[in-house]
């Protein structure tokens, strides 16, 4: 193998750790002396700054990570902060809606609603500040429970919770054929 | 035989048509002219000889296999030609498009890297993830409807949502053949479209239907005037006021 | 800005975002027009292959990503001790296809193409970030409707759904026998 191909290897295995390596491990997946890795990097970092890459190889202890230098940090916020202000996608504003009209409520619940895995979609509602842990229910599994935050409130210009557009129920109470989805609720929490 | 080949026989077919699309090319069965009756024996054959292996033959199998006996079936009912055609070609659709699907599946298959490209968590950077648009109240209501399905409330709801309930009698057609007959009591005549009118839901409409069906077949009223009214059979004879 | 500065700075952000991030937020970012950053992608793509880089930059659609190459995909794994992912299955496949060459579809539409229920692989393909939702179709139910992934062009070496391999109906569409899967489709979306 040469110096080349080495440097190659040993990029690609610090990019893709994202976190810092130990130089033992790169060593010991290539087979070579934690030396000669440490020479490798040495290489690499001198070729970043001959070619003013933004990207250097941070060596902490016995490890190394891949970062990027301090100078692009502004515009990478900036891009990043960009990002994160995407507005919700429709099953994110689903989810929300079923844990506000339903609060406290469990994640399975949102789930049978809705009829799919929302894992994901809860977590990043939690992130955002939408919805809130409130505990959890006393039922077998002990399940999390979850609200909607003050941030939530924020979003939606309410006030409090009681400033919830009201469901059309009363207009529904005359439909004698609409009451499966109560049912289906019910039966959820007698589970 | 071990275990492990039993499960990789089973495992060999994804689904019924699976099978179909194997059973049709080994046999050098005509896809666009299948033979439906030799196609069931190869089928129920292979269904055979798993269970003589002790195989565990999924419920997906058998409903293929009743529903090729049902094709079987009508195929020798006299004047079902036209409908056993429809059944046959409906068949040879749907193992065309699941050919494709099989093909579409093995293109993929083959330039999946996937496993051997790696990206990079996001870089941790501290910045307030909070939300901070704003929306209208409304579209939370909005989105709990689709959410809940009720966005198509005066369309027909998914067969799904009404699984639990299917087996409950909704409308019963005995009740509805005591109306029917009530009405004919009382006025002599009745028109049909008086009798659906007098329902709200599709589920009504559907046990009138029945009633009536049951109420002409065993002749205990006819259809009179173009089928249009409904009279007890004695009354056949009398004019009509007009 | 000059063009090496425009392509250290996208590199950076690219790079940091971790994730596929649109060119349109790159270009707001760093005010610059979409094209320029589009340019300067192709750019940095050029270098990375010139000088023997592990790196590329996926374009997905109207995003891109970076990653490395598939060839370095043995020697990644060996350093972070991951154990090679089982490759996708027939079904998956299957269901990946049928949601590719249709989509948006609901998981009844590749339940009625497959004859077999689906929702399991559904949920899998979900969780693996090759599918994801996309809003609901707007027939009756509403049931939710799916599309591909950024990650799944990625994982096919696409840089867009137009890259598709072609299906062999195009072929047969001059066939008149063919017909049934056209109409099927239609029904569908009809009902």
């Amino acid at each position: 193998m040469n110096w080349n191909s080495c440097e190659r290897q040993i990029e690609a295995i610090i990019f893709a750790a994202g976190e810092p390596i130990e130089l033992s491990r790169i060593a010991q997946a290539l087979d070579l002396e934690e030396n000669v890795v440490r020479h490798c990097i040495h290489r690499i970092r001198e070729r970043y700054l001959e070619h003013q890459s933004p990207f250097d190889l941070a060596i902490l202890d016995d490890a190394v990570q891949m970062c990027t230098l301090p100078e692009y940090g502004d515009v990478i916020r900036s891009a990043l902060e960009l990002r994160r202000t995407a507005p919700l996608s429709q099953a994110a504003l689903e989810v929300l809606s079923v844990i506000a009209y339903n609060q406290p409520v469990t994640r399975s619940f949102v789930e049978q609603v809705r009829g799919v895995d929302c894992s994901s979609i809860v977590r990043s509602l939690v992130e955002k500040g939408l919805i809130e842990e409130a505990g959890r229910l006393n039922i077998p599994g002990r399940p999390i429970a979850y609200r909607t935050s003050p941030g939530f409130l924020r979003s939606f210009g309410l006030t409090g919770l009681e400033q919830l557009p009201n469901l059309p129920d009363d207009a529904e109470e005359e439909d004698p054929q609409e009451p499966e989805q109560l049912e289906g609720q019910m039966d959820f929490f007698e589970l | 035989m071990s275990m492990e080949t039993l499960n990789f026989t089973v495992a060999q077919y994804e689904a019924p048509l699976d099978l179909i699309l194997h059973l049709i090319s080994k046999h050098k069965l005509d896809i666009l002219d299948i033979d439906i009756s030799s196609l069931l024996e190869q089928y129920l054959e292979t269904i055979e000889s798993w269970k003589t292996q002790n195989l565990e033959v999924a419920s997906d199998f058998l409903e293929m296999a009743s529903r090729l006996v049902y094709i079987k079936t009508v195929s020798l009912l006299p004047r079902h030609e036209e409908e056993h055609e429809k059944l046959r070609q409906d068949l040879t659709g749907q193992l065309i498009e699941y050919s494709i699907c099989k093909q579409a599946a093995k293109t993929l298959g083959s330039v999946y890297i996937g496993q051997d490209i790696f990206v990079r968590e996001p870089a941790p950077i501290e910045f307030d993830p909070a939300y901070t648009l704003t929306h209208p109240a409304g579209v939370l209501l909005a989105a709990l409807a689709d959410a809940m399905g009720k966005g198509a409330r005066r369309l027909p709801p998914p067969r799904e949502a009404f699984e639990p309930l299917i087996n409950r009698p909704i409308v019963s057609v005995t009740a509805k053949i005591f109306t029917v007959l009530r009405a004919l009591r009382t006025d002599g005549r009745v028109k049909v479209d008086r009798l659906y009118r007098m329902n709200t839901d599709r589920s009504g409409m559907i046990a009138t239907f029945l009633a009536l069906l049951e109420l002409i077949k065993s002749g205990k009223v006819a259809l009179y005037h173009d089928q249009v009214e409904l009279t007890f059979p004695h009354q056949n004879l009398e004019e009509p006021n007009s």
